[in-house]
């Protein structure tokens, strides 16, 4: 890529960010323009201080890049939309902390855990795509295992697992 | 006189535990067991009076919760001289107090991925219809890659999902079925059979979802117009329907 | 509204004009944002030009104003795109099979069959002509009736209908 190529270049990564339902790898970016993945971030780097402040901005998250409205306009968003807001119940957060924490983890370790049975709050999970089976556990009767998926860190604003903090560090900070 | 009942939901044993202890402002690692078994068991008496839900696991805690009661009641074993008991100085609240604090780790992330989504909730993302983008674009073929197979193979999954399943390929004039009609059907079917007729074959040929329940609603009437006698001679057999006047000469 | 909001109001309507998935009026503006259509306009000029010639510019269209990727770009659009494009969701596959093996169906009957309410759905298929409008039933309410077109036989390489493979082959299991 040329330099005089950059604000052009520039100008397409923005409209795919623009157009694009879902966080866009900085692969899939590479991909699209034809420029290198270093090259990718240097330009997402200067859009991003492009729309700081403003009324949307560039955030990473699940591993990818999207335009997102600043939280503190959602006032403003509401008033156009009147969104649902379908939160999670206090039994699918507890068993979602769970799952993120000890993941690949059975239905009987996180039942353990919380003390209760949790097949209808785990069937939340699944459907909202937050939890999915991430396989088998080698043990008699072979569990079904569980993880979080990418929608979990979107949901989150999480950009990876890393990012959640120990619950040690949780418990001391409340 | 005007009273309110505040109860608040816990999620589970652990949960109401630790509301008590922490209403109660005792040390986790020395919890008053006396006191808080008895106001776990009032909250679930509580529960039992109103008479809402109350998950089998708040019992088994009770039990378990008494069960540690008890223990602590007992003298402790005197010592065998020369040896130490190895469990000497086991707290029966041990296994309990773990299993408190492994629940409190998650219950603290669990609030924590609360505020998260609170804040993320507040969040948008442009909602683009991708539709309108597939427009735009010449040539598109939706269906690239895709061979008729795929296409019975889709059908042939509604199908197996359908309850009625053989019925959808016929034209249904469902509009035009009333009772009256299925009744006059019925009845003239039943002239014509002197052995009457077997609930399933009576069903067998309805077209769809809507004529089989006018044709049991028709069938309601009949019997109780008495008009036919409907039965079943063995327990889980076959239910037959016959004639009023038939089945009195079958006797 | 004071001078010294203008950045924070401007930002708002940024937000607005990035969320919404149609032109805004100004009216709608002001009436969200709680200032004038005078200084809504004036808001709305400034942040044109902060867009203009990047990857999205704000434009005046059908009686309103609304956020647009640049002609000039659709090429990256399109291969952000085209790989989705090429692919019909199961449940939209689903009821063209309904519609190629009923027709002429109306929407109640797809609906009673698949058990779900197929509005999306359907309204895919009519834009991506694999479905159309053939008539209308002779029944209370004159529902419409849908058939396949033209393009479906292309797609599938069919000359007719008839080259379907019938229901009762369907039937006996393949």
């Amino acid at each position: 890529m040329g330099i005089l190529f950059s604000d052009e270049i520039k100008a397409a990564i923005e409209c795919l960010l623009f157009v694009a339902n879902e966080p866009l790898s900085v692969e899939k970016i590479a991909e699209i323009t034809q420029i290198s993945s270093r090259n990718v971030r240097i330009l997402l780097g200067e859009i991003q201080q492009y729309h700081q402040g403003r009324g949307f901005e560039l955030v990473e998250i699940g591993g990818g890049w999207q335009m997102c409205t600043r939280p503190e306009l959602a006032g403003f968003v509401e008033k156009l939309y009147r969104p649902k807001a379908a939160t999670l119940s206090k039994a699918a957060l507890e068993t979602l902390a769970i799952v993120a924490y000890r993941q690949p983890v059975t239905r009987a370790e996180m039942e353990e855990i919380r003390g209760v049975k949790i097949d209808g709050v785990l069937s939340t999970l699944l459907e909202r795509s937050l939890v999915q089976e991430v396989g088998r556990k080698s043990t008699p009767g072979k569990p079904i295992l569980y993880g979080t998926t990418v929608e979990f860190l979107r949901y989150f604003g999480l950009n990876s697992l890393e990012e959640l903090p120990s619950p040690e560090y949780l418990a001391a900070g409340i | 006189m005007e009273y309110q009942v505040k109860l608040e939901v816990f999620e589970g044993p652990f949960d109401l535990l630790f509301h008590l202890i922490e209403k109660n402002e005792v040390d986790i690692y020395d919890i008053p067991i006396a006191e808080i078994t008895r106001q776990y068991l009032e909250y679930i008496e509580t529960m039992q009076v109103l008479d809402l839900e109350l998950a089998s696991e708040f019992l088994v805690m009770a039990a378990t919760l008494l069960s540690i009661k008890a223990r602590m009641l007992l003298p402790k074993e005197p010592k065998l001289s020369g040896g130490e008991s190895p469990d000497e100085g086991a707290d029966p609240r041990d296994e309990l107090v773990e299993r408190l604090l492994e629940y409190k780790k998650y219950k603290t992330v669990a609030e924590y991925l609360g505020d998260l989504e609170a804040k993320q909730g507040r969040v948008f993302s442009r909602p683009n219809d991708a539709e309108n983008f597939f427009n735009l674009f010449d040539d598109i073929n939706p269906l690239e890659g895709l061979t008729v197979l795929d296409l019975v193979k889709a059908l042939q999954e509604v199908w197996s999902k359908s309850k009625e399943q053989g019925e959808k390929f016929q034209e249904i004039p469902r509009e035009e079925i009333t009772i009256k009609e299925k009744m006059d059907e019925i009845s003239s079917m039943l002239n014509r059979r002197s052995r009457g007729i077997s609930f399933h074959d009576l069903f067998a040929h309805q077209a769809g979802r809507t004529e089989i329940v006018v044709q049991f609603l028709a069938l309601l009437e009949l019997v109780r117009l008495q008009a036919v006698i409907v039965r079943q001679t063995v327990v889980g057999g076959e239910i037959m329907i016959y004639r009023r006047e038939e089945n009195k000469a079958a006797n």
